[in-house]
């Protein structure tokens, strides 16, 4: 087998020179080695005061986006269920009644929208599915809990508020590029 | 730095120990440092010791290490007797044998029982020095035997092979022989005189009479024991055998040191020989016949070593005249000659071996001057050294020897002289036919030849050196020369001295060295109207032989007669020994007594029931009882 | 023996009990601490400043827990063993001399409890029978792991004691002494005893971690194979009791070491600068302090550095490595004192 | 505190020893268990040890505790090699029961 | 006076231990109460100015043999259930043959003559120095003799030890 680096060494079972035996020497080194790490700088991060930056890819806990009008971008068309490896998503879709038009931007609206933070590997496919710029994954932590039950998150933890410092910003995800692409309708990966 | 002489045979043992230990661990350069190092402290010191004993008045130190064996009267201090004998023959094995170390390093750079062997030298050198540091008999039968055991590994150093292990057994069996009458002979001397240190034997035999019997005794036994250790007829058989070890050993033990450890012996015990007349004429007999007999074999061998072998018994006979007529500075100095030129002979034969990828017949040489340039010079000055011609060293010590034996017996000297000339024929006989002519040997050995690396041509030329210019010390007074040697060992034969009155006037002395040269330019010539001018080959397995040639070649049956005569009848004896007395009477016996006790015990043993808590039980009662009759 | 005497012995041992068990406490603060900064972390530093309260609120958690007494267990020996293991661990404070005396109203005051001829031996002792406050814990709780875990530590520690005990003989050649006062007193200046028996300390060190059950020896509590070993089936403060008298051995490990070998008490070139007797005792009582305070990092540090052993190796190194090292030592020493009789033997 | 060998009789001593001594007797010959009958000898050792002590005390004379060394040093031998023996007993025979080891007869 | 009560409560207690030793169904507790049974012991020592010897004795003992009793039982699990019971009528004759032991030794100490050497009370020959002295002049030859017994008996122990001999 070809070896992947240079820096692999092979194995030979040799008779140890006198100075191999004596391991003296060998476990000076190595107390060495172990000595200069005592005095290397620590990389440790002390977490709950300090936190490390995120990149600017980091895929947290989802969010649904409502537009600029305050309504629900989603029209639960479940593409992203079907995208997700995880089969984390689950929805239930209902019709836009009368009235709602400020709530939800399109006919036909998610009525129950679930993800089951348990089994979701924020992978992003459900971002990069949806066709309604609705679904994105944020740079939030999801937070622990003590119950199973507690992870499934509704649509009152993933639907981001009204007013406008409620709303979550997504331009990081969002960039012009990604938008332009999307345009692309010829690309498999946009239909 | 006499002070400093327990280190002479201490940094030879430490090497040993260290080597012997760690020799697998540690790498071949290390162990040859080791090695080589520890033998050149020693022959530091051993030279710092002979600078301050010539500047020294009192010739003789006697060094205390620690009080070694006190039983009833016998007490044997461990103590080092530094006088200009022992203190020269520390110079030849210190110097020789780190010469021979590096050589060696060189030489077994491929073998895989490196640091085996450096630890076999190193205890060889260690022993060897105890031999001849020690002030008594006692220290010096440790390093007898010692040097005897390491002969023996050295020899069967590739032990894999059976034949070099059967020649390693039968060095060993031989020297034990030699070994029970030194060692009848120390415990005869402990018995006379009431100690074995040499300072109170020799004081004591000084006032003994010419030719005391017990002194006969004595000097022959220890005779015995020489002869064993310096290969003398008739126990001259394993030296030949002795040449299944490496190069270096056989430059080193078989014929610098330990092979002459029987002449220092007796040049040691000189007092005692000269006091017994006996004793001198058996010894220079017995020296004679060795060195013609040796001679003889050795003008028919074809195996290069075994040649260098049976010249080593040769010149070892010699060394024993020299001592059976009186001289025994001759000898000592032919020693330390011998030392110089056998040595670089052993060791330009390995070269030519190492060349030759081990092949060591002459038959399958030949030419070699062109690829081996440094051993061939190195060689042919060894082997004018051996020869005898003026100036080289061997000419000197010969001649010496050789005018000692004109003076006490014209017989002797005579057969001496024929020695000689047979000594340069089948000398310049290897050398022609291994260095002159074409090359007999394979195409594979004729690609591999090449000169020996640097590490065993520097021995070689530094004992060409010494072989060359080592006669100097002893340039005898006929030839203007002060004899350094002679004064330098004087103290040490001061009481022989009676025996030794130089009587020959220098007329004699000029021609009997005129003889010696003439004998040995004849020799020579001879030999190069033969080899080189005829190219006469010796001739090959199988081929037909004259009688007289077959005779030598065969080594005149020795072997097979010992076979024949003494080990075939002690085995039978023993079987007999075996089959008779041990199963039948012996073990009749012991059987028979087992039987009854097994009898006895088998209605016995219904005591027993096996229940240990029943024995504790009664074991309790036991010591109520006891205790009970202790009280009422 | 007076009163006044035995009131300030009383005193004394009453002071040591307590900044042992405090230093104990804050010791296991300290190992969070120290395991954090190792790790590029901070530790503990919620509870007060710093975390400085961290200790408090651990043992109110303890205290707080629900005590469980295994129903199959031998509740006697289950209650005795974690206080055994406390006590063993206490009574090793009371030769230790935390400083020179103080000279109070013209009497002068030892800061050392009692000074025994024979106080190394006895701290040998006290080490030895530690190891029942493990076994029977182990034992009681009638559980495989806690048996497990009892069986490692006492083969460890009979073990390991052998080759400590061996270095410490090498150490009482050279220093010919057994109190611990004197040995102490004699490395004043520059002449601490590790100058003399580096090899000593070191194996002296190694052996006191297997000792204390401080990794990397700490098989018998060991989490992952035997789920926290001998004290698997404790809780509540008697959970307590054995991690306490961990520490507390930490501490006294490191005090010994530093009165062994380290120093005690001295500091060198200290001398120079205050000659005011009561000043040093207690500038040496600091030091003493700083010394064992380094030691007791040292473990910490030793421990988040470096590996837990497997058990055979555990054993190959006490018996195969430690306790040859700890002869030949003894050797070199002996060989050392005897230097000169050896060498005139050889050259006169 | 005084020493005790200048309030207590040696004869206490001597009793005490001597009651001990044969409570190790009474555990050998009470018990089927190996290891508790080891355990009983060494008690008996143990007696011997303060009797010597005790008369090393009031003789003034330290061979007697020189003595104690020796017999702790024969008995630390005496356990490793019996401990062994027994662990090799137990693993032949699953039991250390002393009347499980009856093959020593005839 | 303390000295006196000591040794009462010492005496006590070690024979208290002693017969619980014996009596206790327990292995693990045998062990326990000889553990405990050897520290009145040593406190004995002290008390007859031994101290040296004490620690020793705790040393050996408690922190060594008696670990290497405890160690064996728990390897072997033995417990009350695989205790091995005698009958009654051995255990009654048992105890009939210690009591005429322990009968016959009182009664050979009545007999013997007392030792009257108080007043060369010497506080100091339980001292390390002391004993070494006795032990590396007088005794150094049983000294190495008894390691050879050490070595042997590890040697012993260790090929007792192994699992398959071979």
């Amino acid at each position: 087998m070809q070896p992947l680096t240079n820096r692999s060494k092979i194995v030979v079972k040799k008779e140890m020179s006198l100075y191999e035996r004596i391991y003296l020497p060998a476990i000076f080194s190595g107390m060495m080695i172990t000595m200069s790490h005592f005095f290397k700088k620590k990389p440790t991060i002390q977490y709950p005061e300090q936190t490390r930056p995120f990149s600017a890819v980091y895929r947290g806990q989802h969010v649904l986006k409502r537009d600029d009008n305050g309504a629900e971008r989603c029209t639960a068309c479940g593409l992203c269920a079907v995208a997700c490896p995880a089969e984390a998503i689950t929805m239930v879709a209902a019709e836009r009644k009368r009235g709602e038009e400020k709530l939800y931007r399109e006919e036909k609206y998610a009525a129950v929208y679930e993800i089951n933070m348990l089994r979701c590997i924020f992978c992003g496919d459900c971002e990069d599915a949806c066709p309604k710029e609705a679904i994105f994954l944020t740079d939030r932590k999801v937070d622990s809990e003590v119950k199973r039950n507690l992870f499934t998150y509704g649509k009152d933890i993933l639907v981001e508020g009204v007013e406008k410092d409620k709303r979550v910003d997504v331009s990081k995800r969002q960039t012009p590029e990604v938008l332009e692409f999307k345009k692309h309708k010829e690309f498999e990966h946009n239909r | 730095m006499i002070k400093l002489v327990g280190l002479v045979p201490l940094l030879p043992l430490i090497g040993f120990v260290i080597i012997g230990l760690f020799g697998k661990t540690l790498s071949k350069g290390i162990v040859g440092i080791i090695g080589c190092g520890s033998v050149l402290a020693s022959f530091a010191i051993s030279l710092g010791i002979f600078f301050e004993l010539t500047g020294k008045v009192e010739k003789s130190v006697t060094i205390d290490l620690f009080s070694w064996i006190t039983a009833g009267k016998l007490s044997i201090p461990f103590s080092f007797l530094i006088d200009p004998l022992s203190s020269l023959f520390l110079l030849i094995i210190t110097g020789v044998g780190f010469l021979i170390h590096v050589y060696s390093t060189g030489y077994m750079s491929h073998d895989e029982g490196f640091s085996r062997f450096f630890a076999y030298l190193n205890l060889f050198i260690f022993f060897m020095l105890l031999l001849v540091l020690g002030s008594n008999y006692l220290i010096m039968f440790v390093g007898w035997e010692g040097v005897g055991l390491c002969s023996y590994l050295l020899i069967g150093f590739w032990f894999k092979n059976t034949a070099y292990n059967n020649a390693a057994k039968k060095a060993f069996i031989m020297n034990r022989i030699g070994d029970l009458g030194f060692l009848l002979g120390i415990i005869l001397i402990f018995v006379t005189f009431g100690s074995i240190g040499y300072h109170d034997v020799f004081a004591q035999a000084k006032n003994m009479a010419t030719g005391n019997p017990v002194l006969t005794a004595i000097t022959l036994l220890l005779f015995i024991g020489a002869m064993g250790k310096s290969a003398q007829l008739p126990l001259y058989t394993w030296l030949p055998d002795a040449m299944a070890g490496p190069t270096p050993v056989s430059a080193l033990i078989h014929a610098a040191t330990m092979v002459t450890a029987g002449i220092y012996m007796v040049a040691r015990s000189n007092i005692l020989y000269t006091l017994s007349p006996i004793a001198m004429e058996t010894v220079a007999i017995i020296g004679v016949c060795t060195a013609l007999f040796a001679a003889t074999i050795g003008l028919a061998q074809n195996d290069i070593k075994k040649v260098l072998a049976y010249s080593t018994v040769s010149q070892l006979g010699y060394m024993f005249l020299a001592l059976g007529v009186g001289a025994y500075t001759g000898a000592v100095f032919h020693v330390m000659t011998h030392a110089f030129f056998k040595a670089l002979l052993f060791l330009g034969a390995g070269s030519v071996i190492h060349a030759m990828s081990g092949e060591q017949d002459i038959r399958r040489m030949g030419g070699l001057k062109k690829h081996l340039p440094i051993t061939h010079i190195t060689f042919l000055l060894g082997t004018l050294a051996i020869a005898g011609c003026p100036p080289f060293s061997g000419f000197f010590s010969k001649d010496e020897i050789l005018a000692n034996a004109f003076e006490n017996n014209k017989l002797l000297w005579f057969l001496g002289v024929l020695g000689a000339a047979m000594t340069t024929f089948y000398m310049f006989r290897l050398y022609f036919l291994t260095f002159n002519g074409d090359f007999r040997g394979t195409k594979e050995q004729h690609h591999h030849l090449h000169e020996s690396p640097k590490s065993m041509t520097i021995p070689l030329v530094i004992l060409a050196i010494l072989a060359v210019v080592g006669g100097f010390v002893g340039i005898p007074e006929a030839l203007g020369g002060k004899h350094f040697l002679e004064e330098f060992l004087k103290p040490v034969f001061e009481d022989s001295s009676f025996r030794m009155v130089h009587s020959l006037s220098h007329d004699t002395e000029y021609m009997l060295m005129g003889i010696a040269v003439l004998v040995m330019a004849g020799s020579l010539y001879y030999a190069y109207t033969v080899y080189v001018k005829n190219k006469t080959l010796p001739a090959n397995e199988g081929e037909e032989l004259t009688p007289l040639h077959q005779l030598v070649y065969k080594k005149y049956w020795v072997d097979e007669l010992y076979e024949n005569v003494i080990t075939k009848p002690l085995n039978l004896f023993s079987d007999v020994l075996h089959k008779l007395v041990d199963n039948q009477i012996v073990d009749g016996c012991v059987n028979g007594i087992g039987r009854l006790v097994t009898w006895v015990s088998g209605i016995i043993r219904y005591a027993q029931t096996g229940n240990i808590g029943f024995y504790v039980f009664v074991m309790v009662i036991g010591i109520v009882l006891i205790l009970c009759t202790q009280i009422f | 023996m007076t009163l006044g005497y035995v009131i300030y012995k009383l005193i004394l041992a009453v002071i040591v009990f307590t900044v042992t068990l405090l230093i104990a406490m804050y010791s296991t603060y300290a190992e969070r601490k120290v395991a954090g900064f190792l790790q590029d972390r901070l530790g503990p530093n919620r509870a007060g400043w710093f975390g400085i309260l961290q200790p408090v609120a651990d043992a109110v958690k303890l205290f707080m827990k629900e005590e469980m007494i295994p129903s199959v267990s031998n509740k006697t020996l289950f209650i005795i063993a974690p206080g055994l293991s406390l006590l063993t661990a206490c009574m090793t404070g009371v030769v230790i001399p935390w400083g020179t005396s103080l000279t109070i109203f013209g009497t002068s005051y030892s800061l050392q409890v009692t000074d025994l001829n024979i106080g190394i031996l006895y701290l040998f002792g006290v080490v030895s029978i530690g190891v029942y406050g493990i076994m029977i814990g182990g034992w009681a709780s009638n559980n495989k792991y806690s048996l497990l875990g009892a069986m490692r530590a006492s083969s460890q520690m009979i073990s390991y004691e052998v080759a400590m005990g061996i270095s410490i003989i090498a150490l009482i050649m050279t220093t010919g002494t057994l109190s611990v006062g004197q040995i102490a007193a004699q490395q004043h200046g520059w002449h601490w005893n590790i100058l003399v028996q580096p090899l000593g300390c070191l194996i002296f060190i190694i052996c006191a971690f297997a000792e204390t059950n401080r990794a990397p020896f700490d098989l018998p509590e060991c989490e992952q194979e035997l789920v926290g070993g001998y004290h698997t089936e404790y809780s509540s403060m008697k959970m307590g009791f054995y991690l306490f008298a961990e520490y507390i051995n930490m501490f006294v490990s490191s005090a010994v070491i530093s009165t062994f070998y380290f120093g005690g008490y001295n500091m060198p070139f200290i001398g120079r600068f205050v000659h005011d007797g009561n000043l040093l005792a207690i500038l040496g009582v600091v030091f003493l302090f700083a010394k064992i305070f380094f030691g007791i990092f040292f473990f910490m540090w030793v421990r988040w550095t470096i590996p837990r052993f497997r058990y055979d190796q555990l054993m190959n190194l006490g018996w195969k490595t430690l306790i040859p090292l700890s002869i030949l030592n003894l050797v070199l020493t002996g060989a050392w004192m005897m230097r000169h009789e050896i060498i005139s033997v050889f050259i006169k | 505190m005084n020493s005790a060998i200048q309030v207590i009789p040696l004869e206490w001593y001597l009793l005490l020893c001597t009651v001990l001594f044969t409570i190790g007797v009474l555990g050998v010959l009470f018990r089927r268990n190996a290891i508790i009958i080891f355990m009983s000898i060494e008690l008996m050792l143990n007696a011997v040890n303060l009797l010597l002590v005790a008369f090393s005390s009031f003789l003034s004379d330290s061979k007697g505790q020189v003595f104690v060394f020796f017999i702790m040093a024969v008995a630390a031998a005496e356990v490793a090699v019996g401990l062994a023996i027994l662990m090799m007993v137990y693993r032949n025979t699953k039991s250390s029961d002393i009347n499980v080891l009856n093959k020593l007869k005839w | 006076m303390i000295t006196t009560y000591l040794f009462y409560f010492l005496s006590f207690l070690a024979i208290m231990f002693g017969l619980m030793v014996v009596l206790s169904k327990n292995p693990i507790h045998s062990v326990l109460y000889l553990v405990l049974c050897f520290f009145t012991i040593a406190g004995h020592y002290v008390l007859l100015n031994a101290q040296f010897l004490a620690v020793v004795h705790v040393i050996v003992y408690s922190g060594a043999i008696m670990v290497l009793f405890l160690f064996v039982i728990m390897l072997l699990n033995l417990n009350k259930e695989t205790e091995p019971h005698k009958s009654i009528w051995l255990k009654a004759s048992a105890a009939v043959a210690a009591g005429s032991l322990l009968l016959v030794m009182v009664a050979s100490l009545k007999g013997a003559s007392t030792i009257q050497s108080v007043n060369t009370f010497n506080p100091n020959i339980g001292l390390i120095e002391n004993l070494g002295t006795t032990l590396f002049k007088d005794f150094l030859l049983p000294f190495e003799v008894s390691s050879i017994l050490l070595l042997a008996a590890m040697v012993g122990a260790v090929m007792l030890g192994k699992k398959s001999i071979k």
